[in-house]
Parts: C-alpha cells; sequence; structure tokens
C-alpha cells in the first residue's frame, strides 16, 4: 500500500501554524516516513495536486486567489483539516470585517503611508468583502483550534489520523491557544 | 441616616419645565415615575436632551446610566430633535401587506431621507411605527398626528411636498 | 438595617442526574449541585450577585416541567429530578456560546484575556471547535479614556456582571445597559467616555467580575489579564458579619 | 354612589333618551377619526341646530361600529324602532344635509350600507355591545345600559370567592393570547400571601395588525374599568393600573376622562357602594416596546425600568408588581366580566366550543374585502370569517394564508379554512389566538417575505437581555434576507430550522419562545416557497427582489 498523500495550504494566515508544524522536531521524520508530502510552502510543489489524502489548510479565505484555492484543495482531497484559528475563525485577518475593503486598504496604503500613496490594484488578488473562516465557503472535516496549535497538538492530530482514528483534541487545544 | 434631599432646579427658564416639574411632583418624585417623566419631557420639548435627562435622574434620584438606559429602551422616546414636520408610516402587518414598504422607499426617493432620519433643512422627519391600530384602513400614515387611511403614493407625496414648500420664509 | 429573623426553611430532597441529594427549600439547583461536586455550565451566573437567568447556559431539564429551567434562579422542589446533562442540553448549550462568539468580534489571539477568559474556555469544555453561523462583525468601540480602564465593546457578552457588581456592591451605578436587542451596549452615564464618568468611582469591581476581556486594566498585553474575584466573596461575608 | 342612585342615573338617561325621536350616531373611533368623522359630526350637528331639531334629533359619537373599510359610518336610529336604524357609509360633512332631511322620509339612497350581510348578521357582540351604541365620553350612558349593575352585585351580593367560582365556570380564558383559564389565575392571586395586591390591565396592544383593544377601550371603556374592579374585589386589591400604548392617544383620552367620572360618581376611589372596598385605577403610559406585552417585563416597566422579562417563576400571580401578588389581564378579557356577572356564567359558557367559551374580537385586515373590526362565537369555522363576514377577498385574487397571534403566531393555509377558531384548533396547526390580529393575504404575498417581517419585528422588539433571543433573532433575520434576496444556500436553511428548535427551547420569556412560529408554520405549509428562492433564484409571488447570484461573499 502507498503511503498516504499529505498537503499543506498556507491562505491568509501569518505562517505560524507552518512555523508550529516544523517545531514537531525529529518527530517531522517520523511523520515524514509515514506520508508523502505533495504540496506545500515546505516542498517544491506549489500547484495543489490531484488525489490529495490529507490537507492541512491555514489562514482565512480573504481574497479571490483564496477562495479559489480552497474550493480546488476541497476537490482534490479526501480529508480537509483547519490548522489554527485563522482557518476556522477567521482570526486576525477578520478584524478588517466591519469595514469595507476599500476603506481598510485606503488606511493602510494612503492613510498610513508615508510614500508612494496608493492602492495595489495590479498583480495582487482583490480582496473579498469579508475575511472568512474556510467551513463558510467548503465542507470541513477536522477543526484544530489554536493561535498557533502547538507542535504537539499537531504530532498528536496527524498520528491519530495516521492510525486511522478521530484525534480528540478538546482537552489539548483551544482558541487562541 | 438620611440626607437632606433638595430638589433639583430645571435646566432653564423654559416654562416648558413647570410642566415637567408638576409630574414629578404628582408622583411623589418616586423613582418608579421616571417613565411618566420621560413622556411628559417629550410631550413638551419634542426629544429628551442630555439636560432633561440629567433633570430626571437629580429629580427622582436615579442613576444617570438607568435613566439613559430607560430613554432608549423604549422606542417612543427619541434622543433626537425632530423636524418640523413628522410622517409615521404605520409598519404593522396589515399596512405592510398592503404597501407601506413602497411609501417609504417614495419618501426615501423624493426626499432622501429613511426612517428614523430627520432632512438637512429640519423640515421633515420619517418615522415608521409598529402599528398605530388602523389596520382596517392599512396603509395608515400618521402626518403630524393626524391618521390617515388608504394612502395612495402620490397623494402622500403631494401631502409632503406642500409641508416642505410652506414655511421656507422665502417670498417668491 | 435591623436583623431580621430567620425564616423557616424546609429541608428536601431531589434528584440531581440520578443521585439523591439532600436540600432546603430556598436554595437553587445550581447551588444544590455545585455542593454535591456536580459541574453545571454558568456564564452570566456570578457567586455573589444577584442571578438573573439571563445566559440560558445553565438551562437544566426538569423532570414533568414543559420547558427548560435555569439552574442559577430555580429553587429545588421536594421530588424534584433534574437533568444537568444530556447530548440534547450540550446542543444548545454549544449554539448559545457560539451565538456569543458569532456576535460580537472575539479574536482570542490577540486579547488580552486569553488564557483567562470564561467565555474562551467555556467553549473549550464544550468541546466548540467552529462556529457554524456567520460571523456578525459590527463595528464596536473601545473606551480607553479611563486612567486606568479599558472597554472593549468588541468581547462584550453583555452578562450584566459590571452593572450589577457597580449597583449592588460598589452602590455607584455608573454603568447600565442602552438601546435594546441586538443593538444593547454596556454604558457609563449618559453613554459618555468612561473617562468623563462623574459617578465611576474608579474601584475596579466591575473589571474583575467581568468574565472576557471587555473590560481589563490598562498597560496588558496579550494574555496577561488575569481577573481576580474572591473579592466579592470577602466583601460579601464582612457586610454579613456587619449585620 | 348607592344601589338607587345607580338606578336613577340609569333612568333619568333613559327617558331623556326617550326624548328624542332620532338618533344620528357617528363613529368618532381611530379608525374613522382618520378620515375626519369629527368634521362629518360637526356638520350633523350644525345642520340640525339650523334646523330647529335639537329637541328631536340627538347628534352623538359613539365608538366603533365595525366596518372601518366603509368608513366614516353613520348611524341613524329612530327611538321608536330601533331595528329600522340606517347605517350610511363614507359620510362627508356635505352629506350632513341630506342625512338630516331624510330622517322623516326614505334614507339616503346613494350612502346606505346594508346591514342584513352577513359582515353585520354573522356576528355576536358581547364584548362590543355598546360599542357604536353608546357616547365613551358620558357614564350616564354606560349606566343606562346596565353599565355598572355588574359591580354593583358583586360588592353587595357575593363573596369575593363566590365571584372567582363564576368566572370559573363561565370557562373564560385570558384574550391576550395564551388563553390561561382567567378564573385560575384570579384564584391563585386571591391566595397570594400579604395584604397589598394589585390588578393589572394589559392594553399594550403589541401585535402588529392588531386594534381589538384599541377600539374597545375608546368605544366603551367604563366596561373596562367595570371588569378591573370586580376582579379588584375578587382578589383583594385596592390599586389598580392600566398599561396602555402611548400610541393610542385617543384611548388614553378617553379612559382619563372615564376614570374622572367614574370616582366622581363614586364608582371607583373609597368605600364603593357604601361598603369597604376602595380600589383606585391609574394609567401608565407604555413607550414602545412590544416585550412589555410579556407580564413581568409590563411589571418592570410600570416599576420605571427597562422593559425586561425576568424568569418565572415565580408567577406575578404570587409575585408581581413590587412583590405583590398582582392580576394581569388584558382589556378584553376585562370587558368580558361584566356580563358574565350579570347574564350568569351558564349563560356564558352556553356560547362557543367545549374549551373556548364565549366570543373573540378579531382585527380583520389585510386583502379581505371588509376590513374592520368583528366579534364571533368561539368555534366559527375560519372559512366563515374570511368569506362570510370578510367579504372575501378582493380584486379576484386566490386566498393564500390567514396569519393569526402576530408575530407569535403562524400562517394557515387554505386547507384548514374550514378548521373552528378556537384556541387548540389554532394551536394544532402551529399558531395561537393571539390577542385577536387576523391578517388575510392573498397569492400577491410571499410567504418567505411575510416571515422575514415577523422576524424582523422580532428582531427589533428583542429586549436583548436572554442570548438566544438577542442573537437568535438577528441570525434568523440574516438568513431569511438573504434567502428573499436569492442568496440563501440549502445550508442556510438548515441553520435556521436548527435556530428555531434553539430559541423556542431555551430563550427566557414567550418572545423568543414563540418567534420561531411564523418561520416554523411557513415552512409546514408553503416550503415549496422557500425552495424557489433558494433553487430556483424566483420568488413564487413576485414580491421579493431576486439578485443575480454574484460572488459568493
Amino acid at each position: 500500500m502507498s503511503k498516504p498523500r499529505l498537503a499543506t495550504a498556507w491562505l491568509d494566515g501569518c505562517s505560524g501554524c507552518h512555523m508550529s508544524l516544523l517545531d514537531m522536531d525529529e518527530r517531522l521524520i517520523e511523520i515524514a516516513q509515514q506520508v508523502e508530502v505533495v504540496c506545500g510552502p515546505y516542498v517544491d510543489i506549489k500547484e495543489f495536486p490531484e488525489n490529495v489524502d490529507i490537507a492541512l489548510v491555514e489562514g482565512a479565505v480573504s481574497s479571490e486567489e483564496d477562495l479559489h484555492r480552497i474550493k480546488k484543495i476541497r476537490e482534490r482531497s479526501k480529508l480537509l483539516i483547519c490548522m489554527g484559528d485563522c482557518a476556522l475563525t477567521a482570526n486576525v485577518p477578520s478584524m478588517r470585517n466591519a469595514w469595507e475593503p476599500d476603506e481598510v486598504l485606503a488606511r493602510a496604503y494612503i492613510e498610513n503611508a508615508t510614500m508612494q500613496q496608493q492602492i495595489p490594484r495590479t498583480s495582487v488578488p482583490r480582496l473579498l468583502n469579508r475575511a472568512r473562516p474556510v467551513h463558510e465557503i467548503v465542507r470541513v472535516d477536522i477543526f484544530i483550534p489554536g493561535c498557533p496549535p502547538s507542535a504537539d497538538v499537531l504530532y498528536f492530530a496527524l498520528t491519530e489520523l495516521l492510525a486511522g482514528r478521530v484525534p480528540d483534541l478538546s482537552s489539548r487545544t483551544r482558541f487562541g491557544a | 441616616m438620611s440626607t437632606v434631599i433638595n430638589r433639583p432646579t430645571p435646566p432653564s427658564q423654559d416654562k416648558r419645565w413647570k410642566i415637567v416639574e408638576a409630574t414629578v411632583r404628582r408622583h411623589g418624585y418616586r423613582s418608579h415615575s421616571l417613565i411618566e417623566g420621560l413622556h411628559t419631557v417629550q410631550e413638551a420639548f419634542g426629544y429628551l436632551d442630555d439636560d432633561a435627562m440629567k433633570y430626571m435622574a437629580a429629580a427622582l434620584r436615579l442613576p444617570l446610566s438607568k435613566v439613559y438606559g430607560v430613554a432608549t429602551f423604549y422606542h417612543f422616546f427619541t434622543l433626537k430633535p425632530k423636524g418640523q414636520h413628522t410622517c409615521v408610516v404605520c409598519m404593522g402587518t396589515a399596512c405592510y401587506i398592503k404597501g407601506a414598504p413602497q411609501l417609504l422607499a417614495a419618501v426615501e426617493q423624493v426626499h432622501g431621507i429613511k426612517p428614523g432620519e430627520t432632512t438637512p433643512d429640519r423640515k421633515l422627519s420619517l418615522l415608521t411605527a409598529r402599528c398605530v391600530g388602523s389596520c382596517g384602513l392599512a396603509p395608515a400614515v400618521v402626518m403630524d398626528g393626524e391618521v390617515a387611511g388608504k394612502v395612495e403614493r402620490s397623494e402622500f407625496l403631494s401631502r409632503i411636498g406642500k409641508w416642505m414648500s410652506h414655511d421656507t420664509g422665502r417670498t417668491e | 438595617m435591623s436583623p431580621q429573623p430567620v425564616p423557616q426553611v424546609r429541608v428536601v430532597t431531589l434528584k440531581i442526574d440520578g443521585r439523591d441529594v439532600g436540600a432546603t427549600e430556598d436554595e437553587t439547583i445550581l447551588e444544590v449541585a455545585r455542593q454535591n461536586g456536580i459541574f453545571i455550565p454558568t456564564l452570566c451566573y456570578l457567586d455573589g450577585l444577584p442571578s438573573i437567568g439571563a445566559c440560558r447556559i445553565c438551562l437544566c431539564e426538569i423532570k414533568g416541567a414543559n420547558k427548560l429551567l435555569p439552574a442559577c434562579v430555580t429553587r429545588v422542589q421536594e421530588g424534584m429530578e433534574v437533568t444537568t446533562d444530556s447530548e440534547r442540553l450540550t446542543r444548545y448549550r454549544k449554539t448559545i456560546v457560539e451565538m456569543l462568539f458569532a456576535e460580537r468580534n472575539h479574536v482570542c489571539a490577540v486579547c488580552v484575556s486569553n488564557g483567562h477568559c470564561e467565555l474562551q474556555s467555556m467553549a473549550q469544555k464544550l468541546g466548540i471547535t467552529h462556529v457554524h453561523m456567520p460571523y456578525r462583525y459590527p463595528k464596536l468601540t473601545v473606551d480607553a479614556t479611563h486612567a486606568r480602564f479599558v472597554q472593549d465593546d468588541n468581547r462584550c457578552v453583555l452578562c450584566t456582571r459590571c452593572v450589577r457588581v457597580c449597583d449592588e456592591v460598589e452602590g455607584a451605578h455608573t454603568w447600565d445597559i442602552m438601546g435594546r436587542g441586538i443593538d444593547a451596549r454596556v454604558i457609563t452615564d449618559l453613554n459618555q467616555a468612561w473617562g468623563d464618568s462623574s459617578s465611576c468611582t474608579g474601584c475596579g469591581k466591575c473589571v474583575h467580575v467581568c468574565p472576557t476581556g471587555a473590560l481589563t486594566e490598562k498597560g496588558r498585553s496579550t494574555a496577561e489579564m488575569v481577573k481576580k474575584q474572591q473579592f466579592l466573596q470577602y466583601l460579601m461575608q464582612m457586610r454579613e458579619a456587619k449585620q | 354612589m348607592t344601589p338607587e342612585e345607580l338606578s336613577k342615573i340609569a333612568t333619568i338617561e333613559q327617558e331623556e333618551q326617550q326624548q328624542h325621536k332620532h338618533v344620528i350616531q357617528v363613529c368618532v373611533a381611530a379608525g374613522c377619526l382618520s378620515s375626519h368623522s369629527d368634521q362629518v359630526k360637526d356638520a350633523l350637528d350644525k345642520e340640525v341646530s339650523k334646523r330647529g331639531l335639537e329637541n328631536t334629533c340627538h347628534v352623538k359619537g359613539v365608538g366603533c361600529l365595525g366596518l372601518c373599510a366603509a368608513g366614516p359610518l353613520v348611524r341613524v336610529q329612530p327611538t321608536a324602532k330601533p331595528d329600522a336604524a340606517v347605517m350610511y357609509q363614507a359620510v362627508t360633512a356635505n352629506d350632513a344635509a341630506d342625512i338630516v332631511s331624510s330622517l322623516e322620509g326614505p334614507p339616503v339612497k346613494r350612502l346606505v350600507c346594508p346591514t342584513n350581510v352577513p359582515f353585520f348578521t354573522r356576528q355576536k357582540k358581547i364584548v362590543l355591545e355598546n360599542s357604536g351604541i353608546i357616547d365613551p365620553d358620558r357614564i350616564e350612558e354606560y349606566i343606562a345600559v346596565n353599565g355598572y349593575a355588574g359591580l354593583l352585585q358583586v360588592v353587595s351580593t357575593m363573596r369575593p370567592s363566590e365571584v372567582i367560582d363564576e368566572v370559573m365556570r363561565s370557562g373564560l380564558r385570558g384574550r391576550g393570547g395564551a388563553g390561561f383559564s382567567t378564573g385560575l389565575k384570579w384564584s391563585t392571586v386571591a391566595k397570594g400571601r400579604g395584604s397589598t395586591k394589585y390588578v393589572i390591565c394589559n392594553a399594550d396592544e403589541g401585535d402588529p395588525g392588531a386594534f381589538m383593544d384599541r377600539s374597545v377601550l375608546e368605544s366603551d371603556p367604563h366596561r373596562v374599568l367595570e371588569g378591573m374592579a370586580i376582579a379588584a374585589y375578587a382578589v383583594g386589591a385596592s390599586q389598580g393600573y392600566i398599561y396602555v400604548r402611548a400610541e393610542y392617544p385617543l384611548a388614553v383620552k378617553r379612559l382619563k376622562a372615564a376614570i374622572r367620572q367614574a370616582e366622581r360618581a363614586g364608582l371607583l376611589g373609597n368605600n364603593i357602594f357604601g361598603i369597604t372596598f376602595n380600589f383606585s385605577i391609574d394609567i401608565r403610559l407604555g413607550a414602545g416596546a412590544f416585550v412589555c406585552g410579556e407580564e413581568t417585563a409590563l411589571i418592570a416597566s410600570i416599576e420605571g425600568k427597562r422593559g425586561t422579562p425576568r424568569p418565572r417563576p415565580p408567577y406575578p400571580a404570587e409575585s408581581g408588581l413590587w412583590g405583590c401578588p398582582t392580576l394581569i389581564n388584558n382589556v378584553e378579557t376585562f370587558a368580558n366580566v361584566p356580563p358574565i356577572i350579570r347574564n350568569g356564567s351558564a349563560w356564558f359558557a352556553g356560547i362557543g366550543t367545549e374549551k373556548s367559551k364565549g366570543t373573540k374580537v378579531f382585527a380583520l385586515a389585510g386583502r379581505v374585502t371588509n376590513t374592520g373590526l368583528i366579534e364571533v362565537p368561539m368555534g366559527i369555522p375560519l372559512r366563515e370569517i374570511v368569506y362570510d363576514i370578510g367579504g372575501g377577498i378582493p380584486d379576484g385574487k386566490k386566498l393564500k394564508a390567514v396569519q393569526t397571534g402576530g408575530p407569535s403566531g403562524g400562517c394557515i393555509p387554505e386547507q384548514h379554512l374550514d378548521m373552528p377558531v378556537d384556541y387548540e384548533s389554532l394551536a394544532k396547526v402551529g399558531s395561537i389566538m393571539g390577542s385577536g390580529g387576523m391578517i388575510i393575504m392573498d397569492d400577491t404575498s410571499c410567504m418567505v417575505d411575510v416571515a422575514k417581517f415577523f422576524m424582523e419585528f422580532c428582531r427589533s422588539e428583542s429586549c436583548g437581555k436572554c442570548v438566544p433571543c438577542r442573537v437568535g433573532t438577528a441570525q434568523m433575520h440574516d438568513l431569511l434576507c438573504r434567502i428573499t434576496d436569492g442568496s440563501g444556500t440549502a445550508d442556510d436553511l438548515t441553520l435556521l430550522i436548527e435556530l428555531c428548535d434553539v430559541l423556542r427551547a431555551t430563550s427566557l420569556c414567550g418572545l423568543g419562545q414563540t418567534a420561531p412560529n411564523p418561520v416554523l408554520t411557513t415552512l409546514q405549509f408553503f416550503k415549496h416557497e422557500y425552495d424557489a428562492h433558494i433553487q430556483k433564484k424566483t420568488c413564487p409571488a413576485g414580491s421579493c427582489t431576486i439578485h443575480a447570484p454574484a460572488e459568493v461573499i
């Protein structure tokens, strides 16, 4: 039997969840032996492939590109896991949600800019009206709260999954942990 | 232990405060007459301002935040002065299904104000009511205190139009 | 005040989660459950403040009653059979807590109360991993005008503990609720800046009874605000002793 | 006031009325008043005096004549032959001369409003028996039609417990909505601890689309005062409050006048009818909060506070206003009491159905020909109300639903039209009797939009104290907005249904607990309309503006 195909994806987040994955240290080797890492910031392949078994998603859905990617990720993955608060609550990216995107952009790129005051319109994806948690866009199978979830929590979740069990995380992590 | 109670003096010399004072006196300055008192203030002045609420708080020996909490809980009370003319569109069920929303839309289209707002020249305030109880005559509108039934768009707008063109103070 | 004659209270027996327990009839289900080591989740309730039964998280099933009843205000009765935990109750409790997360802008990760927040720990206890209803993202303000404290409406759950402690314990009644429904807000005096309040004594009781990061001490950074609520019990005991 | 004085007032008044050959009754209740019936009355007065007929023809303002749609209504009644009365509709001041000229001849044909039609003949008037007959501003007229005779009978011949038994036997149930046994409520308050008790009349008629109570207060205010006084005697209260909407200025004015007159006549105050029974009534104005229809919120409001409800028990009957046992009944309930006392409980129990006794007043409104106020015996089929009394649906449209019970009620579809109107039958189809608003809807009304309308109402009327109602009504309203504008999904519908269950089970008071009802009944009977909005992005009734499906966010 071939090893499960694992992909990670980074939407609107600070990459802290991916850092936390790296913090598994030597346990990374143990995990790497059990899975084939097929896509993500850590590997060369950036185009999300077909037939992924486990997709770990960090970040909120904030731009048109995020929206496009999360739909593709869902289509191509058996198990979609939200890794961290941004993916499951929209967290810090959602703090702009009480305002319209144009107001937010104007604040960042005009009011608070000292030079080159202009709102980037080209070669960056358009912001959605709201930054949204992943489950509001596509079906999500497992949620791992935390900001970021600790390396221990991620290790526990992955080993449980690889052992064929649904991880019970309630006593191990929470929003903001 | 008891403290000497000094009845507060009204915020101004305005004679309307006499009516307010009389109401709270009639209720023995008891705290439970707050709503009655606020009704009197609003009837006399058209709205409740900070001075009025401070006065009521002092007269009835109530905390300021409690007075403000009560004044903003009940939708009948308003903290902003109304325009010269008021138009209350009934949004009861019968009026709703017989076209009240369209009347509101008409005012917004022509005079640019939404419910709860007043035109910049302070001539017209548009309000909504939960139900004025004239369901048999839906849609009903209360125009300057007078109930009008089976209101039609064009007649409605022309009545408001008359208000808007009158009392301009301009001679043409 | 002169001492009140102590009225006769009857002893009753009842069942909580199948266990036979004894109590006096002036006690609430919550009090009796806690005495017997049975946990019922609560949010607006705080020992030492008058109970209001508003958050609906402590709702319990009572055999024979057609409605769920809040444990914090429902008095025990002879022969009562109470269920404090069931699949149905957990489902309701989860939804209610999720409602609170969806109502305002609770971003735990950057909150001064992170790790010390009753809403956050309630979500964990109930196993909430995400909020299954749309977030509302209201535009709310932060009032930092007070010399020592900060009020952040984004994190308020309208439990009114601050209103009650200020009114009942401190006696200032600086806080109250303005408006109603989804637009209700906690205010000081005539909805003015806290720093300008003429009634606030600056005692800080409200800050420490607040279950979330809505009322905090100034100068705290993320996860640094630890609330100390023991004072309330202490004050109540001292006052009782004086009477 | 002594019993002899009461009957003397009645006799004098009746004799005076007999002196006039004709009486012209002009409806001056709010409905007709809004089409200027006051001007009609002035014109008639002038016309009568111009012709020097003051001694033979009496023009008077009366309460609601019922058929508001045809107002202003005027009724001309020959004193000798009351049955020969003629009703005129859509009368203007210009018609006054013709009406006065016709007194001795044939009626003014162009104005005649036929009264031999089901709208008038199928009604059964108990609560409204004086409405449109007597001048609400004159206590003498009320006394002349047996007014305050019930109170006299009670205080002079019955013990309080006998009064309660009589009300209990009549089977009267609360007319405010839930239909709790009135007798049972009275007996609980009577048993309540302490010597101070209160009687409150809930006249905060808050349902949008209901104006029964307003009409009773405007047309026959003394009836309500008498009902309250009888209740006060029965439960042992000496102070009463009428909590009335500030939006009803005319009702407030008439109530104030009525209370003053009753006090002056010794029918309110101390030592009523010479016995040691004291009862005073004060008015408290509501200020626009639907939730104050809930008993504990109403009490908070009378105490001058924010009108937020508190958990029950304890019920107000045990611990209500200022912690004292308090009886709260609504206007129509109190108005039923004097006739029950005068005519006996057996008479009342003989009207209606097994579990729902007496009559019910409905405010008939919406897409129906005869909008107005009606009173019908309990158990009458809904179809009869809509098609016979109501005259059917105008403009050749088709009936879609009948909405009863306001924001706590539901939409009853055509297929249930033959059900009897009583508490149990209405509950069976997911609605409630409510206070009596009855809105007829035709196929131009979108049922999802109606559900949205009521949810907007609940969201804005929620007091905000408990979480499920405060947040839940806002969430549900948002979901319904999405569905009606075409951006709703199947998941939204699932969540909507789930929230219905949560609000129902967990909200603190009736407002939140019943807020889901309009959604649930429209889902039960008109699910296809929800599906059309969600799946096909169309509104079958054509009333919702569906936006083109834009981006998901």
